[in-house]
């Protein structure tokens, strides 16, 4: 109970210092000086049209380098984590599950490449549409979460998922120190030519990089979530 | 508006901490923080709203010309898109660490792990 | 914005609470726990729609509410049959 | 040079690549991740030439082509190339510390860990907030994953810990940095930086949080639970990148934020910082897990570095320096302590002692602890030397005192802790020794070396490790696999050279010091001739201490002066440490010395007002009211040195417990060096007043009542060695008192002192110790009638009492017919009353020693016993040679330091006319007395021995006792508490009251530490409670400043 | 003051003089105590003939070198404390050997012929005698510690540590005495030399009654014979110094010999009337009368 007490009391001195922030809160009437660069620059320097994407991508795109690497990590870690249990545990595992219904599987199989599909054309479009590289890997992993679902046993290759996340962070990494060379710095997007805003083939690397990213993190899920699926309760 | 949002997503962060700080189960605070980081996403987007403007996507509404004047602060989006992700990197990891401490010790009780002290 | 959408706002934003109270509300049980925060995030992502922020709209929705959500109970299931609390 | 961005593409890229490789091929992993390691360390280590050497600017990064704040950019600056090139290089080695662990655990754990050096890079590299939040980020992932290797199962639960705090962390982070943003409209630092008023004004929240939670990663104290639990669990390794690595780069990260935060959150990040490095180490006191202890030290540590980044403000130019000396020192020493203790398989402290069998290893043991305490030469010691006189100057006090506080509460456990691997009981589990581990350490030994080589270069001061003698010194450690007699020999040889080198150069005074230090040494050098085998680690600390002498008397400024006082204080730890016994003692011994030089050091500091280049010679030119505070510093800190009553306690176990040769080193000649200190100070300061108290006669009074109760506790001892370490408490006082006297008589009677009591007593210590060898014990009342088994001895100590109690016609009584003299013109009746005293009770404990040893019934168990062996009587004899020749001529030194002293105290000087010494009192022949009474002598024992030439010698026991002979005659030496009667008188004043005052502060403060360290419960959860506790401590603070 | 070689027998002169009034001395206290206690006494030449015979009688066994030692010292010392010390005031003759040193020398030459007694009685093996030398050094310490400071108070009255110059001071009449013009050093003083003569209530160091004679327990024949020749200068030897420091010293032997008799009366009559001290309480006792009364004649200069 003191513990409450105290923890309320922590909470109330936390929830002043956000009140005071909140009060002291004026939502801007202008742009500030950086996101007005953003709204006038990107069209011509980057040539996306979602400006949020350039962002991440382009202007950004060391710490999306970074967030594609916390994902990368994780699924590391996990996989290492649970490397550990699976040794112990790899006997037990075998063990048959009772079969999904008919339903899902066929349902699953209708969906799993629309659902694919849907990704792809999520993270392709990146430069254009809300969306990107991170909503469409998402939805990618989905994809693998629903044939997860309606079979447990199903084996998915590590291998490939593995491979599939090393070679998408690596162009990512490649075509950053690219721009070092053919361009002004690390993750520089003009070393193909910016095209015309609105069009698939525009924004320089950005769809590309943007695509590696969705299959990146689309791996990473995967590699996780099928981590996660192949362990068994203790 | 955003003040609404701003102040939900404070109420979330100081819920999620109130959860996270008392329950013992760590199963419930993983799950209180992510709602506390839901709160931050909240607030920073909010931070980043202005009133009457609309998404920072340049197309045929809003035209790079008028772009600045129209659309509003797209620097929190990205950041909170980070963010997230980041967030669901940090929980997926805490739960590992669930899985694993229950691997070992067979308790989701977080005053169970208290063998390193002092 | 007009009167309508700032109710609709409040109205959303009271749920949300309600939703993040019904979280981490020690009592209730977990998978109800893990759905609740589910939908604390998934209700975020409207208010992200609000907020003119479709692209973090959507990433909350996958994200934060979906792929999360899953983990979660990837793991509930794993360590489930033990002490409960 | 390559772009530092690489750094960052290159730990990527290859975390990336190892994810192609099959999990089989491990070696080909681990392989590349060394190289990409080493690439990054290379990339590092280039720009730290060309920012450093090559002339090279500051390079700012850009990223996506486009200026900043609109994108990340990065900044290669000299810091960032350091720290960059430590994170690099803790990380390689950590690597191939691992190379097990990670070929077990695959090339997920490979790219763990390049993530995460990438990220600590990042961290160093990057000015833009955000940006740092992501590798932030990273890092507590990869720590999670990292903490994964340990082999102890406990990691895991203090990795989640780590990961519910770093939760909250991110939160308030993330907060912090949206609201800043939105105040400032950048993210990028410099950026905000310029625009930090606007930011700053209305209550500066968005800041403050940034700041709180970037401060936290600091793990300060005492919202650092979960570190803590980190440090004691994880792999060593791992521990070693957290404390080494990865607190470098948070603390480079808080002092982005403080360019940001400016002036006004300085004194924030210093609050935080001090209270996390005093509350640390003094949890650490109760401490006796190694590897939390280190943790706890690393967080004091990163304390202290944040406290100097507070001070920013004050420091100017040389912030870097001192900042980068003690984050330096700090990582090397931590990493190198952490690895270590992955060879050792104990996890208490005193099952280090499984190095001891491994000298090289000690080696290493010892540069660490040196590193982390900041002696000389390492990094440490010069940047505290600056910091403390920047703080002086700056009239900093408080925080003067705290850092010195605390700095000496760390010497303590890490100086205990050297203790117990030396002397304690060995276990029986040995060292772990894998090679490639073993190369890690001495890797960051090398580093350890090589920063102290680089620091000083770098110091204004100049480089220690160019000063001969202390190369002399450390060249022993080469040397060490040859026999005694080579290496005793190269001393001895080294120290007369030293002597006869400097001889054109020194005055009179630093003749007579430089003569009992060098050819003094040198003398009871001969003596450790008779130690066989090798000695290993004898002779790199007696010659440390001997070149810290050589270069004290010679020093010019003060930083020599401290240094060299440093050097052989460090030095003559070590060589008590020698003892069977003296584990305790000399701890004891390292803390007052220490906390005497720090007292010195802040005098100096405080005298200096920055000055960096300050002469001894301008002590004099300290102006009221500064200057009494500083004489009083300095004289208790000399003081301390020489044992004076109040903190004399160290010196009895420390000069008894001492082996045989190395006890008449540090009675014999060390004490010289506090006399030497007050000789100094007294000389550049004269009289100096405090509140209308006179200083000088303060100090008259303690040296009298050190001379009374040092001699009456010397009576009541048992031990020979205890009585004459007493003894010498009694004698330094006597030279204190004459010292604060200051006149020329007693100037005069402490020079006298100073040879004298250099002579009899590394006699009479050398002729105890070779009795104690002999007969295996020093209680005297074991032993007895051994005037016929040891001749020799039995003259050297008679000859040595009668010195000492200044009976005609030995040279002692030269000293106290000076010192009589001398109290004639003293102003003070008082403590002359109490000095006089003192006289007489040195006869009983003098009597005492050679009465129970020598006299008596000879024990039946000594009746084979032999004469000490050939190399100890040696020096002895020449001793008593000495003191013959100096009782008869005794102007042949004295001459010339009175003549000397003129130029000080032009009264009262000695008139050296023929035979006759004068004083304006009274006068003194030492020829005729010694012809008078030699004569007189030796009539009576000529005639005795005539008449009884026919007598018969019978055994000692024949003799008429109560009309029997005794049955057992050794129970009849009556040997035992020997002057009860004075005991039962006076027994009441040798209570021991200091020694209960410094236990009880000491018990306190571990009390206080063992009671207060409960505060870490061990849950998670409640050190996150933990921490927003002190997030909101803060903020109140900060607001209510 | 220079040494010349005709001092040599002007010292044995004076050596000599005081060795037969000592003698002489003695043998009369001894006589007025037992007097005084109705008894006989022993004859006014007695002391010669204990002398006298203890010279004659050769001792058959030895314990060594060192046992030799205890009587040399002790001889040593009273003779040498005689002699550094001008005896008579004024006489070049009697001036001794005092040119090499002051005052300081002889206070420390006090202790000279202790030390070397306790050495050689330590050596005897004996454990009495080393009780004896416990004791003796113990109360000796007390004992002589009043004095040390009656001594320095004197030399700080009169600026000096040459005992000739003291004793110049003092010329002049009585009252110019330092008795009169430094009544508590020389009180002090008194105490102490109660402790140093070895007479009770002080001298249970000896113990003639519980424990055979104390640290001379082993010595006799020739050896007891030197202890009793220093018995006999020794007193006085002191005596010489408490006269010239304190008592204006003597001009001439008459005064002299009436001098040192009326001192060494003090501790007679004292000795006469007052029980004997264990050695803790003399200790004890010097500490609290005769102490503060130094100290407070050493402050009062």
């Amino acid at each position: 109970m003191i513990k409450r007490l105290v923890v309320l009391l922590l909470l109330a001195g936390i929830g002043a210092i956000f009140m005071s922030l909140l009060l002291g809160y004026t939502p801007d009437n202008e742009l500030n000086l950086t996101a007005r660069y953003y709204a006038e620059h990107t069209a011509q320097d980057i040539g996306a049209a979602n400006i949020v994407t350039a962002i991440i991508v382009t202007y950004r795109g060391l710490d999306t380098l970074g967030e594609v690497t916390v994902l990368f990590l994780t699924a590391a870690i996990v996989g290492l984590v649970l490397a550990q249990g699976r040794q112990q545990n790899s006997q037990r595992s075998q063990r048959k599950l009772p079969e999904s219904g008919e339903l899902l599987q066929t349902g699953s199989l209708l969906l799993t490449p629309l659902i694919l599909l849907l990704g792809v054309y999520v993270f392709v479009n990146g430069h254009l549409t809300p969306g990107g590289g991170f909503q469409g890997g998402a939805i990618l992993a989905s994809a693998i979460l629903l044939m997860l679902l309606t079979d447990p046993m199903r084996h998915f290759s590590h291998r490939l998922i593995s491979v599939l996340e090393s070679i998408s962070g690596l162009i990512f990494i490649t075509i950053g120190v690219l721009g070092i060379i053919y361009a002004g710095g690390f993750l520089d997007n003009r070393i193909l030519p910016t095209g015309s805003l609105g069009q698939l083939f525009s924004a320089g690397v950005i769809p590309i990089i943007y695509s590696f990213i969705g299959l990146k993190v689309g791996a990473e899920f995967s590699s996780m979530l099928v981590n996660l699926s192949e362990t068994e309760g203790s | 508006m955003s003040y609404i949002a701003m102040t939900t997503g404070f109420i979330l962060i100081l819920i999620g901490f109130y959860g996270a700080l008392t329950n013992r189960n760590i199963l419930r605070m993983i799950i209180a923080f992510t709602v506390a980081n839901t709160g931050v996403n909240l607030v920073l987007v909010a931070v980043g709203y202005m009133r009457g403007r609309t998404a920072p996507i340049l197309d045929a509404a809003v035209p790079v010309t008028e772009a600045a004047a129209r659309i509003i602060d797209p620097i929190p989006q990205a950041l909170v898109l980070t963010a997230i992700v980041i967030g669901v990197g940090v929980t997926a990891l805490m739960l590992a660490f669930v899985y694993k401490l229950y691997a070992t010790r067979g308790s989701l009780d977080i005053s169970n792990y208290t063998e390193l002290k002092w | 914005m007009t009167d309508l959408m700032t109710t609709m706002s409040l109205l959303l934003a009271a749920t949300t609470i309600g939703a993040a109270l019904m979280a981490i509300w020690g009592k209730r049980s977990l998978p109800i726990a893990i759905l609740a925060a589910g939908l604390v995030s998934l209700l975020a992502s409207v208010q992200f729609l609000l907020l003119a922020a479709p692209d973090v709209a959507m990433t909350e929705a996958a994200i934060g509410s979906g792929l999360t959500t899953f983990l979660f109970f990837f793991v509930l299931g794993r360590v489930r049959g033990g002490s409960n609390d | 040079m390559v772009n530092a961005i690489f750094i960052i593409a290159t730990g990527l890229g290859t975390a990336f690549l190892l994810g192609l490789l099959k999990d089989e091929w491990r070696t080909a992993a681990y392989g590349i991740t060394l190289a990409a390691l080493a690439l990054m360390s290379w990339i590092a280590a280039s720009w730290v030439a060309a920012l450093a050497w090559g002339g090279a600017a500051t390079v700012d990064i850009f990223t996506a082509g486009t200026e900043p704040p609109f994108a990340i950019n990065l900044r290669m600056g000299l810091p960032e190339a350091v720290l960059t090139l430590l994170v690099n290089l803790a990380s390689l080695l950590a690597a191939v510390y691992l190379r097990d662990t990670m070929f077990k655990q695959g090339r997920r754990a490979m790219a763990v860990l390049l993530i995460f050096a990438m990220a600590l890079c990042g961290i160093i590299l990057t000015r833009d907030l955000f940006n740092l939040f992501v590798f932030f980020e990273l890092t507590v992932i990869s720590t999670g994953g990292l903490i994964l290797l340990s082999r102890d199962k406990r990691a895991l639960g203090a990795g989640f810990k780590y990961l519910i705090a770093s939760q909250v962390i991110s939160i308030l982070l993330l907060v912090g940095i949206i609201f800043s943003y939105h105040a400032t409209g950048t993210l990028n630092i410099d950026g905000m930086a310029s625009m930090s008023a606007q930011l700053l004004q209305g209550g500066s929240l968005a800041f403050f949080l940034m700041f709180i939670a970037i401060v936290a990663e600091l793990k300060p104290f005492p919202a650092n639970g979960w570190a803590l639990d980190i440090y004691e669990s994880a792999h060593p390794a791992f521990s070693a990148m957290l404390s080494a690595a990865a607190g470098s780069a948070a603390l480079f990260a808080v002092d982005k934020l403080l360019l940001i935060g400016g002036t006004q959150w300085l004194p924030v990040a210093t609050a935080i910082g001090i209270v996390s490095f005093i509350g640390a180490n003094l949890f650490a006191l109760a401490q006796n897990v190694d590897r939390r202890t280190l943790g706890y030290s690393s967080i004091a540590q990163i304390g202290l570095v944040l406290t100097v980044l507070g001070q920013r403000d004050i420091l100017g130019d040389s912030y870097l320096y001192i900042a980068g000396g003690i984050l330096l020192a700090h990582a090397i020493s931590k990493a190198g302590l952490y690895w270590l203790s992955g060879l050792v398989e104990g996890r208490e402290l005193t099952a280090w002692t499984a190095l001891r069998g491994r000298p090289l290893l000690i080696f290493a043991f010892v540069t660490f602890l040196a590193l982390l305490i900041g002696l000389p030469p390492f990094p440490g010691f010069y940047a505290k030397w600056d910091l403390i006189h920047t703080l002086a100057a700056q009239d900093r006090i408080m925080l003067l005192t705290l850092i010195l506080f605390g700095a000496l509460i760390e010497a303590g456990y890490l100086f205990r802790w050297f203790g117990y691997v030396i002397k304690r009981e060995q276990t029986t589990e040995r060292v772990a020794c894998t090679p490639h581990k073993v190369a890690v350490v001495y890797g960051a030994v090398i580093a350890g070396w090589t920063a102290a080589y680089l620091w000083g270069n770098l110091s204004p001061h100049g480089n220690l490790l160019h000063t001969l003698p202390l190369l002399f010194a450390l060249g022993f450690l080469l040397l060490e696999w040859l026999p005694v007699w080579i290496k005793n020999t190269i001393a001895i040889i080294g120290l007369v050279a030293w002597f006869i080198l400097g001889f054109p150069d020194y005055d009179p005074l630093q003749l007579i010091f430089a003569a009992v230090i060098l050819i003094g040494g040198a003398l009871i050098l001969l003596s450790s001739y008779h130690v066989q085998g090798r000695r290993i680690g004898f002779y790199p600390s007696a010659m440390l201490m001997y070149a810290g002498l050589a270069m004290l008397i010679t020093a010019d400024d003060s930083f020599s002066f401290f240094a060299a006082w440093e050097s052989l204080t460090v030095g003559s730890y070590f060589l008590i440490l020698r003892g069977k016994h003296s584990e305790p003692h000399a701890l004891s011994y390292i803390i007052f010395s220490l906390g005497g030089a720090f007292l010195i050091l802040a005098g100096f500091a405080l005298a200096s007002q920055g000055v960096m280049d300050f002469q001894l010679q301008a002590l004099g030119q300290v102006t009221e009211p500064l200057s009494a505070w500083v004489f009083m510093l300095l004289a208790i800190g000399f003081m301390t040195k020489t044992a004076a009553i109040g903190v004399h306690i160290w010196l009895p176990g420390a000069h008894a417990e001492a082996e045989t040769d190395v006890s008449p080193m540090v009675s014999g000649i060390l004490l010289k060096a506090g006399l030497f200190g007050l000789f100094m100070l007294l000389m550049n300061m004269g009289k100096q007043q405090l509140y209308g108290i006179e200083l000088t006669h303060v100090m008259l009074w303690i040296g009298a009542l050190s001379a009374l109760l040092g001699n009456l506790m010397a009576i009541f001892q048992e031990d020979a060695k205890r009585l004459l370490a007493y003894s010498s408490i009694g004698q330094m006082g006597y030279a204190l008192f004459g010292l604060a006297m200051m006149n020329h008589l007693g100037w005069l009677m402490a020079l006298m002192f100073v040879i004298n009591h250099y002579i009899y007593k590394s006699m009479l210590f050398l002729s105890v110790g070779g009795i104690a060898k002999r007969t295996g014990t020093r209680e005297m009342y074991r032993m007895g009638g051994l005037i016929t088994l040891m001749p020799l001895s039995f003259i050297a100590v008679l000859i040595g009492i009668i010195a000492v109690s200044g009976v005609p016609p030995l040279s002692g009584f030269g000293g106290r017919w000076i010192f009589y003299n001398a109290i004639m013109t003293a102003d003070h009746r008082l403590p002359m009353i109490i000095i006089f005293l003192a006289g007489p009770i040195a006869f009983l404990y003098l009597f005492r020693l050679i009465h129970t040893i020598f006299l008596g019934q000879l024990k039946d168990e000594h009746r084979r016993l032999k004469e000490a062996p050939f190399w100890l009587i040696l020096p002895q004899m020449i001793y008593v040679a000495c003191l013959l020749i100096f009782a008869v001529v005794p102007g042949m030194a004295l001459r010339h330091v009175d003549s000397y002293l003129n130029q000080f105290f032009p009264n009262h000087g000695l008139n050296w006319e023929g035979l006759t010494i004068t004083s304006s009192f009274g006068y003194w022949s030492p020829i005729s007395i010694m012809l008078v009474i030699g004569t007189i002598f030796a009539t009576v024992l000529a005639w005795l021995l005539f008449v009884n030439r026919k007598a018969q010698k019978v055994k000692q026991f024949n003799m008429v006792f109560a009309a029997e002979r005794p049955y057992r005659p050794e129970t009849t030496h009556y040997a035992w508490n020997f002057f009860a009667p004075y005991r039962k008188a006076l027994g009441f004043l040798t209570q021991p009251l200091v020694t209960r005052f410094w236990e009880a502060l000491t018990d306190l403060l571990h009390s206080l530490a063992e009671l207060l360290r409960r505060f870490y419960c061990g849950n998670g959860q409640t050190y996150a409670i933990h921490l927003l506790g002190f997030v909101v401590v803060v903020y109140l603070l900060k607001v209510g400043l | 003051m220079e040494f010349e070689w005709i001092k040599i027998p002007y010292s044995l002169l004076t050596l000599f003089i005081v060795i037969n009034f000592g003698l002489l001395l003695t043998a009369l206290i001894q006589k007025i105590g037992a007097r005084v206690g109705r008894r006989h006494g022993i004859p006014i030449y007695q002391n010669y003939i204990d002398l006298i015979k203890n010279y004659a009688i050769r001792s058959s066994i030895t314990h060594g070198f060192m046992f030799y030692l205890g009587p040399v010292f002790r001889l040593s010392g009273g003779v040498g404390l005689l002699l550094f010390v001008p005896t008579i005031y004024g006489s070049e003759m009697f001036s001794n050997l005092s040119f090499a040193g002051d005052l300081i020398l002889a206070l420390y030459f006090v202790f000279f012929g202790a030390l070397g007694m306790a050495l050689g009685a330590g050596e005897s093996g004996h454990p009495h005698a080393a009780i004896g030398v416990s004791r003796g050094l113990s109360q000796m310490t007390a004992a002589e510690l009043p004095f040390a400071l009656a001594v320095f108070s004197v030399a700080l009255q009169y600026q000096t540590l040459s005992v000739t110059d003291i004793v110049a001071a003092q010329q002049g009449g009585v009252l110019n005495w330092t008795l009169f013009t430094n009544p508590f050093a020389v009180t002090a003083a008194m105490f102490s030399f109660l402790g140093s003569m070895m007479r009770p209530p002080f001298d249970v160091v000896l113990a003639p009654q519980e424990i055979p004679i104390g640290p001379p327990t082993e010595y006799h024949s020739s050896y007891l014979a030197l202890m009793q020749t220093n018995r006999v200068i020794f007193p006085v030897a002191k005596i010489v110094i408490y006269m010239n420091l304190f008592f204006g010293g003597a001009a001439s032997w008459p005064v002299f010999f009436l001098k040192v008799f009326l001192i060494y009366m003090v501790s007679v009559f004292v000795g006469v009337a007052f029980p004997r001290f264990r050695v803790e309480q003399s200790i004890r006792w010097f500490l609290i009368w005769a102490m503060p009364l130094g100290i407070l004649a050493i402050v009062l200069v």
